[in-house]
């Protein structure tokens, strides 16, 4: 594995913009609401370009690990903090940066307690930066437990619907999941005997036995897999999304939901290959059982935020199909879909929330015809659905088309199965745009405002990401290759 | 097969005709909602641009001997090699051909036809990315790229079905539409997975020369024509996924005269012609589209026979015309689909912008309502639909006898004359159910009533005139294109192919096209006449036909009840029930468990001092032991 | 058998009776004066034991003071009839088990221990000797005690203060809560 | 010559037992606290039996310090006793099981 150390830590940087951030907007004070936003918005925006700039300056030739800084911490036990991007991390720190400041303007009209929100939400996303960014096993288990405590005030405070249930629910079902990584995180550090948690060092084929793989595997996946709404798993998913306030669905359901996909890919199948290999129908029949039924409970919601999240469930399972065929395709395309589907909910979400905002509701049968009303913020949602339904032009076509391809040739059953449920997704996607959008103008919302251009720049810049990587999706593509191609060759077979 | 050198020109002009539509389509949603004016002169232009190209890149490759390709990679993925870019051969030189016309007038005809509707630029925009979406299908040179285009030409009809979104039926429509036809492409793009598996090629010339298709099992090849046939079967609204079309005529008269008559849903044929030679590989997948075809031209014949409203009559037409191509090609008449793929896109498209003229004068699609408001009295629409009508029955000279001829022609040459007598037996229904509709128009059984023609104001006159004129030029096509038949046959360049078939069909085929007129002639034409149908005294056979066969009942109760109550509904329990129930129920048990154990420190003082008391005389016991 | 063994056995003999039919009265008047007995009796072990200060104190304090503070309570609120029934069979009958088992296990253990056995000898502590060995060694204790006792003292004013106008809110409120239960 | 010290032992852990019996079973608070106080008698027999078996003066001395803990417990748990029979006016122990 190539490194290569960074000549200035950008990495660094942009976690450090983060708590820089949060330590500005702590100091003001709490009456100066515009002058938080403000801040807010230039702390995420600096997390946006560095993401940006390190995304095209990342060598696309040299692949490996790049931008790496690495301070040894506590040499006893073997923790250093050790930050580095390959084109695995790249793509999931682009989608963070881009949500992050999405997120924020999301959040533009919000009125109560500004500063504990937008403080609380730069500490998520720094755990979630630091997740997707350090190679040391020790911090990416500090960062997931950082980036999920903010997670239940946001939710618990600023939520909407059941929000205290769904933030409990959310919080149990996540630290179940840490309770299964940390045992496996701490199994793999003694099996290897080589007293480091550098993943790095941990990568090595041939280091752990095929039994140790096993069983670690199964711990990290469904550990991670919880995170990732992995499909028995998946019910706090919804209700989560649904109790969370705009700017945290966008983030939870953009980008929190990556960790775990992220989560199996680094830490269960790059550590564990035997495992992976091993366990690899399981992940498949859980995964497509997952696409069936995101899709059909989605079916039967009346809530706008239900009807997202269910679809979440089913696009995550998409992921994990991608995950389990043990190619490099299935590689590409779960890691493009999770960088697609974040873009999309974000979206989502984001559209939701504006309509939400001016309607005080998300219960489909109350709303109808606002797109007489609002055509432009109906519009991002219908582009939103678009994608979702994986219409060629938008990002989300590139990552089911990659996926599937892969499918079919593992497990031809499957592919069909997932292809076929393109149907039903679509069926009730429409079904909601429809029941939304259209029909007759619902008077009730007659003297609703239309999206300012200032308020439509989250959603513009969501949509414009979802163009271009649908209409270039090598863009991306060359990034994720190559992180996967020698990580395939090395693979033991 | 390799390519002929690429022409800068040539491709400047592709890229143009692709291109320009998107960024019209795009400069219309950004920036010129607010000016419908400058948003229908952009369209209008992009279109016309595609059509100027087209014209130029036909006529340039009139003696095209070898298809051109102009291709890069689009690399999706390190083991995922697909070329993007241009295909152009003789087949698709004349499918542009046709798309930019009628793309072109039918946005003519918009400006007349949608000036006061408040979503004008929308219109427009959508149209653009409609053109964008057809042109490019039309000139895909990989098989993903076409099904790419496929959807996204499934979008627009989905986007204009739905324009008037209002209305719920029509954004009813506009979802059944696109779910349908969905149910279909999965089928397809199942299909280009399976075929890309196994050949790793999707590129369409090396499919058609067959180099890809080596070594490949046939049953395969037969698995996979049929799977990408699925695509064309909703796309083209054949049978069983026809009752989209009928429903998708909620939408604005010109998007159906577009969309759904002359180009989209022939996308579905266009793509059978295209991938032909690959097709015609599996002869056991050759002999079901036929069968598919047949059937669903002769329901939707029987369909169009009862139906009240005039886009639905053309609606059925469409379809039934769709199955007369899918039967011509099926039965191995490559030319003759082509050939009525070009004469229906002209008449079709003629019918309905007709129709749409009466439609916006009278605000009415019920055919004896526009008969008794007059009309008769609109001239030109009126001849022009006459004109179409008796093309769309085969009547010589127009064009739509020559094209008919020409796949009665292939139909004959088949061994089994079953799909002949079904064939002539729709020739009969489709005359029967225009000239109902024509004699229905012409002599209505009330007395005419409404103000004459030519007393509206100048807006309307230029209205008027702008549908007019598409009218005008469409009417011409169809009655001078039939007189082409033989050049584009050598065109087209399938020669020897017909001329050893019998001309007894050819005859057949004229006399009961005449025959069908004659029947409504005597229903709905003669003075005295009950203008009731032979199929509407029967009452069973009447309803089933009105109600499609229940085909739609049939997905009614698939998606209700199957889907939504049944399967949907199992899901939702099992995640509310079983899932969260689990889950809430292992939380209540933690507290509950904990509650039982705190009873044990809030009762009674004397049950804690006897339980110290007990524990310590256990200790002793154990001790002593 | 000595003297001094067979008074040993006697006294022992009446303080387990007196203390048996102590716990079984219902009057708790009757109570504490069978109880009275039964630390007269201790008393005079402890005289036999040879800690005759102890003795004193035992008489004084316990028999003296405690048991006239309990006779006090008991008057002063009349407290006599308060149970409906003395022994519930929930709670006597696993007691009697519990305290049978212990008797059992207490007396095999000590019998059962070597070096138990040999009769004790007759000794004596004068209180002389005594208080110069609590004074000497143990001072450190008495202070601890004499600590606890002041605060003891404090307590038990401080409950005994009864209502005051403050309080009356507060302890209504806490009426109102058991009445809930 | 005295009885043994397993006498002893005996006799005080049957009293001992006597108090528990009493501060278990009997459901007045009262009584409670005599009980307790039987068993602290029971103890000091013990230590002033040990005392005597061990020729050491220890054992009389933390007999000192029994009464000196037994006089404080009597004197605070009656005054609690009071308090609680004024607030509740009832020595019922089951009526005082809320705890806090």
């Amino acid at each position: 594995m190539q490194m290569e150390p960074a000549s200035f830590p950008f990495l660094s940087a942009i976690l450090l913009s983060c708590v820089v951030g949060m330590i500005t907007i702590i100091v003001i004070p709490e009456e100066k609401k515009l002058l938080i936003k403000q801040v807010s918005v230039f702390f995420s925006g600096i997390c946006l370009l560095l993401s940006v700039y390190v995304f095209f300056a990342f060598n696309r030739s040299a692949g490996g690990f790049q931008f790496v800084e690495n301070v040894n911490w506590i040499p006893s036990l073997g923790i250093s903090y050790f930050n580095g991007v390959d084109g695995f991390s790249l793509p999931n720190i682009l989608l963070t940066g881009i949500v992050f400041f999405t997120g924020v303007l999301t959040m533009w009209e919000l009125e109560t307690r500004v500063k504990e929100y937008f403080a609380l939400y730069f500490v998520l996303v720094a755990g979630v930066f630091g997740l997707f960014m350090s190679l040391d096993l020790f911090f990416i288990f500090v960062w997931y437990d950082v980036s999920l405590f903010p997670m239940y005030l946001l939710i618990a405070v600023w939520g909407t619907t059941r929000k205290e249930y769904g933030a409990m629910k959310l919080t149990l079902y996540l630290l179940a999941g840490s309770a299964l990584i940390l045992p496996a995180i701490i199994f793999l550090w003694a099996k290897s005997g080589l007293d480091t948690f550098s993943f790095v060092s941990l990568m090595h084929p041939g280091l752990f036995t095929p039994s140790v793989q096993k069983f670690a595997f199964l711990l990290l996946f469904i550990g991670f897999g919880i995170l990732a709404a992995v499909w028995p798993f998946h019910t706090w998913s919804p209700d989560g999304h649904v109790a969370a306030p705009h700017g945290v669905s966008m983030v939870h359901a953009g980008v929190l939901m990556k960790i775990g996909a992220f989560g199996v890919l680094r830490l269960a199948i790059m550590l564990c290959p035997l495992g992976w290999i091993y366990w690899a129908k399981l992940m498949a029949v859980l995964a497509i059982i997952g696409i069936i039924y995101g899709a059909l409970a989605g079916l039967r919601q009346t809530d706008l935020k239900y009807v997202i999240g269910y679809s979440s469930v089913s696009h995550m399972g998409v992921v994990g199909l991608g995950l389990s065929t043990v190619t490099v395709e299935g590689l590409n395309g779960a890691v493009f879909q999770m960088f697609a589907h974040g873009i999309m909910t974000a979206l989502f979400f984001s559209s939701v929330g504006y309509i939400y905002d001016r309607t005080h509701t998300k219960n489909i049968p109350e709303l109808g015809g606002l797109s007489r009303i609002v055509p432009v913020a109906s519009a991002f949602f219908i582009v939103a659905a678009l994608a979702g339904i994986g219409l060629p032009g938008l990002a989300n076509f590139w990552g089911e088309l990659v996926v599937f391809l892969a499918a079919f040739k593992v497990y031809p059953l499957f592919g069909v199965i997932a292809v076929v449920t393109l149907v039903v997704t679509a069926l009730f996607m429409l079904r909601v745009v429809q029941k939304t959008f259209y029909g007759p103008a619902n008077p009730r919302y007659a003297a609703l405002r239309d999206v300012t251009p200032w308020l439509g720049v989250p959603r513009i810049i969501l949509v414009a990401v979802l163009l271009i990587l649908g209409l270039y999706p090598a863009l991306l593509f060359n990034v994720i290759r190559t992180a996967s191609v020698p990580f395939m060759n090395g693979l033991p077979r | 097969m390799a390519g002929s050198p690429a022409h800068s020109v040539d491709l400047a002009a592709l890229l143009a005709a692709t291109a320009l539509p998107f960024f019209s389509f795009l400069a219309i949603i950004v920036a010129t909602r607010g000016r419908p004016k400058v948003s229908a002169g952009l369209s209008i232009g992009a279109a016309a641009v595609c059509l100027g190209c087209s014209i130029g890149l036909l006529a340039f490759h009139s003696g095209l001997s070898a298809p051109i390709e102009f291709s890069t990679s689009l690399i999706a993925s390190s083991g995922l090699n697909i070329p993007f870019g241009f295909l152009v051969d003789k087949l698709n030189l004349l499918m542009i051909v046709v798309v930019s016309t009628i793309c072109f007038l039918v946005q003519v005809y918009s400006l007349g036809y949608m000036a006061k509707d408040p979503g004008f630029s929308r219109y427009y925009a959508f149209m653009s990315l409609f053109t964008w979406a057809m042109m490019s299908l039309a000139l895909s040179a990989s098989l993903l790229q076409l099904y790419f285009f496929w959807e996204l030409v499934g979008l627009s009809s989905y986007l204009l079905i739905g324009f008037w979104y209002e209305k719920w039926s029509a954004t009813q429509a506009g979802k059944k539409a696109f779910v349908m036809t969905r149910a279909g492409d999965a089928a397809f793009f199942i299909g280009i997975l399976l075929l890309f598996i196994h050949t790793g090629d999707l590129n369409i010339a090396h499919l058609d020369s067959r180099s890809a298709l080596a070594g490949v099992p046939p049953s395969f090849i037969t698995l996979s024509a049929i799977l990408i046939f699925g695509g064309i079967v909703g796309k083209s609204a054949q049978f069983p996924l026809l009752t989209w079309l009928p429903d998708a005529m909620e939408g604005p008269t010109p998007v159906s005269a577009l969309l759904h008559s002359a180009t989209m849903v022939a996308a579905g044929v266009y793509l059978f012609a295209r991938l032909y030679p690959f097709f015609s590989l599996s002869p056991t997948a050759m002999s079901v589209f036929l069968a598919i075809g047949t059937i669903s031209m002769l329901l939707a014949s029987t369909m169009a026979m009862v139906s009240r409203d005039i886009k639905k009559v053309w609606a059925y037409s469409t379809i039934s015309q769709l199955g007369f191509m899918i039967m011509a090609l099926g039965a191995g008449g490559y030319f003759a689909g082509v050939f009525h793929l070009t004469t229906h896109a002209g008449f079709k498209a003629l019918l309905f912008l007709c129709s749409g003229v009466f439609i916006h004068r009278f605000e009415t699609n019920d055919v004896f309502e526009l008969g008794r408001l007059g009309a008769r009295r609109m001239l030109i629409p009126m001849i022009s639909m006459v004109l179409g009508a008796a093309a769309l029955s085969g009547l010589p000279p127009l064009s739509g006898y020559f094209s008919k001829e020409a796949v009665m022609g292939s139909l004959a040459g088949l061994p089994d004359h079953v799909w002949l007598a079904a064939g002539l037996c729709g020739v009969f229904l489709t005359a029967y159910y225009s000239f109902r509709l024509i004699f229905i128009l012409l002599f209505p059984r009330e007395r005419v009533s409404g103000e004459p023609e030519g007393a509206h104001g100048a807006a309307h006159k230029a209205e008027y005139g702008a549908m007019a004129l598409p009218l005008i030029i469409l009417s011409t096509v169809t009655v001078f294109l039939g007189f082409f038949e033989t050049p584009l046959r050598h065109f087209i360049g399938v020669a020897g192919e017909v001329g050893q078939a019998p001309t007894w069909p050819h005859t057949a085929a004229l006399a009961l096209a005449v025959a069908g007129a004659a029947v409504a002639w005597i229903e709905f034409g003669r003075k005295g006449a009950a203008q009731i149908g032979f199929v509407e005294r029967i009452e069973p056979l009447h309803r089933l036909f009105a109600e499609r066969w229940y085909i739609d009942h049939f997905y009614g109760l698939l998606v209700n009840r199957v889907v939504d109550r049944g399967i949907a509904r199992l899901c939702e329990l099992n995640d509310r029930k079983v899932i969260d129930g689990s889950i809430d129920g292992l939380c209540e048990a933690t507290v509950e468990s904990g509650r039982v154990v705190a009873t044990l420190q809030t009762v009674m003082v004397q049950y804690r001092l006897l339980a110290i008391f007990a524990v310590l005389v256990l200790l002793a016991l154990y001790y002593y032991y | 058998m000595t003297l001094y063994g067979m008074l040993f056995h006697i006294i022992s003999a009446v303080i387990i009776a007196a203390t048996a039919v102590a716990i079984t009265r219902k009057n708790l008047v009757h109570a504490v004066v069978y109880l009275i007995v039964s630390f007269f009796g201790t008393a005079m072990l402890f005289y036999l034991f040879g800690a005759p200060l102890l003795a004193a104190l035992e008489v004084i304090i316990y028999a003296g003071a405690i048991m006239v503070l309990f006779l006090f309570v008991v008057m002063m609120i009349r407290a006599e009839s308060a149970e409906k029934k003395v022994f519930v069979p929930i709670q006597w009958i696993p007691a009697a088990i519990f305290c049978l088992i212990y008797v059992l296990v207490a007396a095999a253990m000590a019998v059962g221990t070597p070096g138990m056995n040999a009769p004790l000898k007759m000794l004596s502590a004068s209180p002389a000797q005594f208080a110069i060995y609590v004074f000497k060694y143990q001072w450190f204790s008495i202070e601890v005690v004499s600590m606890l006792l002041l605060l003891a003292v404090i307590g038990a004013l401080n409950l005994g203060a009864g209502r005051r106008a403050g309080r009356v809110d507060e302890e209504r409120r806490i009426e109102d809560d058991s009445a809930l239960q | 010559m005295i009885a043994p010290f397993s006498e002893v032992l005996v006799v005080a852990g049957i009293l001992f037992a006597l108090g528990a019996f009493c501060a278990v079973v009997r459901r007045n608070l009262i009584m409670i606290v005599l009980g307790i106080e039987i068993m602290l008698n029971a103890a000091s027999i013990v230590f002033v039996g040990a005392s005597l078996h061990l020729s050491n003066l220890d054992g009389q001395s933390f007999v000192l310090f029994i009464l000196a803990v037994a006089a404080t417990e009597v004197s605070v748990g009656l005054a609690i006793i009071v308090y609680a029979f004024r607030r509740t006016g009832s020595f019922d122990p089951g009526n005082f099981n809320l705890l806090g």
